[in-house]
């Protein structure tokens, strides 16, 4: 019958219609401001640094050894490295601006830090009229402490944090070990990643 | 009228309003963008539009698929310098009052692309842009939220005064020079009306 | 108008078109006695901003009357350069960009990337990461044909309805996505010798329920779409493609299956683990628009018979090769042509290394620019309004046609 | 599926004057390729496309690639007569070897299902002996793509029905992927300049410079 298909096809819109009231897979409407679809594990959206100990400044893990900003593909990573008064390289970042008007949150720079110092945040309202100062993020917005990390990645972060104690106890072993074996040297060198 | 007044009144059923209030309410919750995908951010922007999102809760209830119908061009991905100046075009087609949305770092500064000779630096070099979004691609909350900051944008702008809203200033520009294809680049390379290189210089 | 007649190898026939020509280019319209066009003709650009030629695609149309006489298709308005950026990258550099070619399908693009740079430095995905790819492969499948039926309906004038219907099924396994790898599109998850994270708990019992849930979703799609009157007068006859021409415009893909040639890279490469699953391969008979989308019907179902059974099989194990090395990747000089089926057909990536950190030379074999070589002659003697239902049923991206 | 070298020698076999030589790949994919006079390009190609046996009736991917003038150093022992003495001497040779452009098609057949055999021709020089035979009227398939590859690589081919263009505007003066194309300066500031951009940056932002 001429006309059947159509008839078909209006009555399961109308059995659509009927069912978004009541089953929860037609996926109804995120009302987004005051409701949100609750964030994934995995969810990443631009890089921010991780510091321990809420000391913002000496606690970053980040040691500015410039690994993301050479892999970054497009370049958007920034990293100038602290210097004393002698000119002698901190393991410190004195500038660290990611420019997310180019970022594209491909977390490639997560996956080659030795440190564990750049991780990605969930953050995502960052919508701004003014391109040039808002969209830079420097190193003072880009900080943020462990517990945030562990809100955000919970279990990520438990590993991370896991591994990084590990590989202090190991790191002060070794120390202790080349300590007892000198026997002069008193005070073992503290290891970069702690 | 001050503010208690206003909050007295409206207590005993008095609305009060002012014309510019009224005026800017009609308009932000009228917005209807124009139809105009270019890249991967169309297709969020298409999921924004759709069931789960929904912008049309915020007024933006039809993408319009002719400029002359619509009042926001959502800049939706990578402007290529071979597409610069239909997209100018379809600027200078829109009625006034529009708007400029940025959508995703390409449409922002030419993004990930950024080192291509055929990508566009930024598509505010050519037109005047009101709202960024950052990401790559911006997740659908992330266009809804820069959905509401263009909404208190058009709030708080002025119907007289020196800082009125340009659609409102007779001088203001409403239409801009499309650029031409040259051997190279486009000619223009930029719009010194809109846009000029920063002068911003780091200092360490 | 004779400026369109202007090409040395455009001669003016009598009468009207056939759309099967052997490679030649021929004006095809109405001519009176005297060899002069009857009439006048119109050309028409449609695009780059359109609404029916999904993103910037331009459709330079020549008109006698209502029907096409000439098409060309005009890309490039999204050239991104992509090419010349991977030169310059590093290997690992280079596959969020692959993300971005196709950006419905970027787990395909991934696969096919990795698998080309696995074949360029003898390296091997394990088990576990083998099945994780046929998994994630054949979900994107489902992504890209229910939006490409929606977007096809939309174009034939069905606003909104089925393209509603398609991303919500959509937004499910981009939960899924993103609860693997962090990003709902651009999932950058692949890499060569692996993949990036294991799936965590509880994401394959998801995976179960969206797979389990699919068949009755397509029943309902089928009940909106496949019957209808409207969509059958639209697609049936329209568009045809015949099976010879498509071999040889290296037409790939459900399009090429549409016309009745067997041909899938899942079968004749094997590559992955694909030999370990039992599915059919479609074929149309008509190669009309009508048969291409119910190939695509009919391959989500079969990709649910794969995904079943690889989400049952999937082994416990490792996900990376040991010796992948991510960073300071330099394989031996030499080159690598790596292909796998995507969803819109062969997806094939070729790569040149010169010992460097770099490659010397990256290719994109895409699939929607090839199967535009022959939309002009599809096109031929339709309908102005059939030549946007044939553009939607080729299943085109432009992130990937003009790269 | 025959060897390469059966292949190779059936074509100097049934094509007179054709001169195919293998090209050797030292990568683990090993695919080999051919490479192809360009004189009988396209009577070699009609031929593996319709060869029984072969039936290469599916041209999958068509591209360019630019291989620029390079110089070689070779170390080169050489007898010398010193001070009467007759000693071998390490010596430096440069060669100097002539760049060229090359198009590679990878071919399979969709008929027997075999593949890939890939096939090589190489232009005489870079600026003025670009001239290819094109093999859209061997495979229909390669119509888009040879445009493509003139566009961006500056390849002529002969025998083309439409070449023009594709990807960048028609008056553009340039073939931007060979690896010789320095592009337009249309550099703005950049927050995260470091590697070329920082030299761009330099150039435009002389302060730039001092802070690094």
């Amino acid at each position: 019958m001429l006309g059947e298909g159509i008839i078909k096809g209006m009555a399961e819109t109308a059995k659509n219609f009927f069912g978004s009231y009541t089953s929860a897979h037609r996926l109804t409407t995120v009302q987004y401001p005051e409701e949100r679809i609750p964030p994934k594990q995995n969810a990443r959206n631009f890089p921010f640094l991780v510091f321990d100990n809420d000391e913002p400044e000496s606690g970053l893990r980040c040691v500015a050894c410039k690994i993301c900003e050479k892999e970054c593909p497009p370049q958007c990573i920034y990293i100038v490295m602290e210097r004393d008064e002698k000119g002698k390289p901190k393991k410190h970042p004195k500038v660290f601006d990611i420019d997310i008007s180019v970022c594209m949150s491909c977390q490639i720079c997560v996956e080659v830090c030795p440190f564990e110092a750049i991780k990605m945040d969930t953050e995502f309202e960052l919508s701004d009229a003014d391109r040039y100062e808002r969209l830079l993020l420097t190193k003072d917005r880009l900080s943020k402490p462990n517990t945030y990390y562990h809100k955000i990645h919970s279990v990520e972060a438990s590993e991370v944090d896991f591994r990084l104690a590990e590989e202090k106890a190991k790191a002060e072993e070794k120390a202790r070990a080349k300590a007892a074996a000198s026997s002069k040297s008193t005070v073992p060198a503290q290891p970069a990643a702690a | 009228m001050d503010q208690g007044l206003r909050s007295e009144l409206s207590k005993q059923g008095i609305f009060t309003s002012t014309l510019e209030e009224l005026y800017n309410w009609g308009r932000r919750n009228s917005v209807w963008p124009l139809q105009f995908g270019l890249a991967c951010c169309a297709i969020e922007m298409i999921a924004t539009s759709m069931a789960r999102f929904d912008l049309a809760r915020f007024g933006a209830e039809v993408f319009r698929p002719s400029p002359r119908q619509a009042d926001l061009m959502i800049v939706a991905g990578t402007v290529t310098k071979k597409m610069a100046p239909q997209v100018v075009r379809l600027y200078n087609q829109m009625p006034e009052p529009k708007y400029v949305i940025a959508m995703g770092a390409c449409a922002i500064s030419g993004g990930p692309f950024k080192q291509g000779y055929n990508v566009l630096k930024g598509i505010d070099r050519y037109i005047p842009v009101d709202v960024h979004i950052p990401g790559c691609p911006p997740r659908p909350e992330a266009l809804l939220h820069a959905f509401m900051t263009l909404q208190r944008r058009i709030d708080s702008q002025k119907l007289t005064g020196a800082n009125r809203a340009r659609h409102l200033d007779p001088e203001a520009p409403s239409e801009f020079p499309v650029p031409e294809f040259g051997a190279d680049d486009l000619e223009p390379a930029y719009n010194p009306q809109v846009w000029q290189p920063p002068t911003f210089v780091r200092d360490e | 108008m004779s400026a369109v007649l202007d090409h040395p190898a455009n001669q003016p026939s009598g009468g009207i078109i056939s759309p099967e020509r052997d490679g030649k280019y021929t004006v095809l319209a109405k001519t009176n006695s005297n060899g002069e066009v009857d009439g006048d003709l119109l050309e028409v650009s449609m695009g780059p901003h359109h609404p029916s030629t999904h993103g910037v695609f331009r459709m330079d149309v020549v008109l006698d009357g209502e029907r096409i006489v000439k098409l060309k298709p005009v890309c490039g308005y999204l050239h991104r350069n992509h090419e010349k950026i991977a030169e310059n990258v590093t290997y690992l550099g280079s596959i969020p960009y692959t993300d971005r070619l196709d950006y419905m399908c970027s787990m395909t693009n991934n696969w096919a990337y990795a698998l080309s740079v696995e074949m360029l430095a003898g390296l091997c995905a394990p088990e576990r990461a083998q099945y994780i790819r046929v998994i994630t492969a054949e979900f994107t499948r489902l992504i890209n044909h229910v939006c490409l039926v929606g977007f096809l309906a939309q174009d034939m004038g069905a606003l909104g309805t089925p393209l509603m219907y398609a991303f919500r099924e959509r937004e499910k396994i981009l939960d899924l996505f993103e609860a693997l790898s962090g990003s709902r599109m651009m999932c950058n998850y692949m890499r060569f010798g692996g993949c990036r994270v294991d799936l965590s708990s509880g994401w394959i019992e998801e995976a179960n329920h969206i797979v389990d849930r699919f068949p009755a979703f397509l029943d309902e799609y089928e009940n909106l779409l496949t019957g209808n009157e409207i969509l059958i007068a639209r697609t049936q006859g329209v568009g045809v493609l015949k099976p010879d021409l498509a071999i040889s415009a290296s037409v790939t893909g459900p399009m090429l299956r549409a016309c009745g040639v067997n041909y899938d890279i899942r079968k004749v490469d094997n590559y992955g683990i694909y030999d370990r699953f039992e599915f059919k391969i479609p074929l149309g008979s008509h190669g009309d628009v009508y048969d291409r989308y119910m190939v695509r019907l009919l391959e989500m179902r079969e990709s649910l018979k794969i995904l079943k059974c690889a989400l049952r099989d999937i082994p416990e194990g490792p996900i990376m090769d040991p010796n992948a090395k991510i960073r300071n990747f330099k394989p031996k000089p030499g080159e690598a042509y790596g292909r796998i089926e995507g969803p819109k057909g062969e997806l094939g990536f070729y790569l040149i290394s010169d010992g460097g950190p770099n490659p010397y030379r990256y290719r994109v074999r895409p699939p929607s620019l090839i199967n535009l070589t022959i939309l002009e002659d599809m096109c031929l003697g339709q309908t102005v309004a059939d030549s946007v239902a044939i553009l939607g049923s080729v299943d085109i991206v432009l992130g990937e046609v003009d790269r | 599926m025959e060897t390469l070298e059966e292949i190779k020698g059936r074509i100097e076999n049934e094509i007179s004057g054709a001169i195919v030589e293998i090209l050797p790949n030292d990568s683990p994919s090993n695919q080999r390729s051919l490479l192809i006079g360009a004189e009988h390009g396209f009577r070699v190609a009609a031929w593996l496309r319709d060869e029984p046996a072969l039936r290469l009736d599916y041209l999958s991917n068509v591209t360019g690639v630019d291989w620029p003038e390079k110089v070689v150093k070779d170390k080169v022992k050489v007898k010398r007569v010193v001070e009467g003495e007759e000693k071998e001497i390490d010596q430096v040779m440069e060669r100097r070897l002539g760049g060229f452009l090359e198009v590679v098609y990878h071919l399979y057949s969709m008929e027997h299902k075999h593949g890939p055999v890939v096939i090589r021709m190489r232009t005489g020089d870079r600026a003025e002996q670009t001239h290819l035979p094109s093999l859209t009227p061997v495979w229909r398939g390669a119509e888009l793509q040879e445009r493509e590859v003139f566009d961006l690589f500056g390849i002529v081919f002969d025998g083309h029905p439409d070449l023009r263009r594709i990807l960048m505007w028609d008056s553009f003066q340039h073939h931007p992927m060979r690896r010789d194309y320095v592009e337009v300066d249309d550099y703005e500031y950049e927050p995260t300049p470091h590697d070329a951009v920082l030299a761009k940056a330099r150039q435009h932002y002389p302060k730039e410079a001092k802070s690094e």
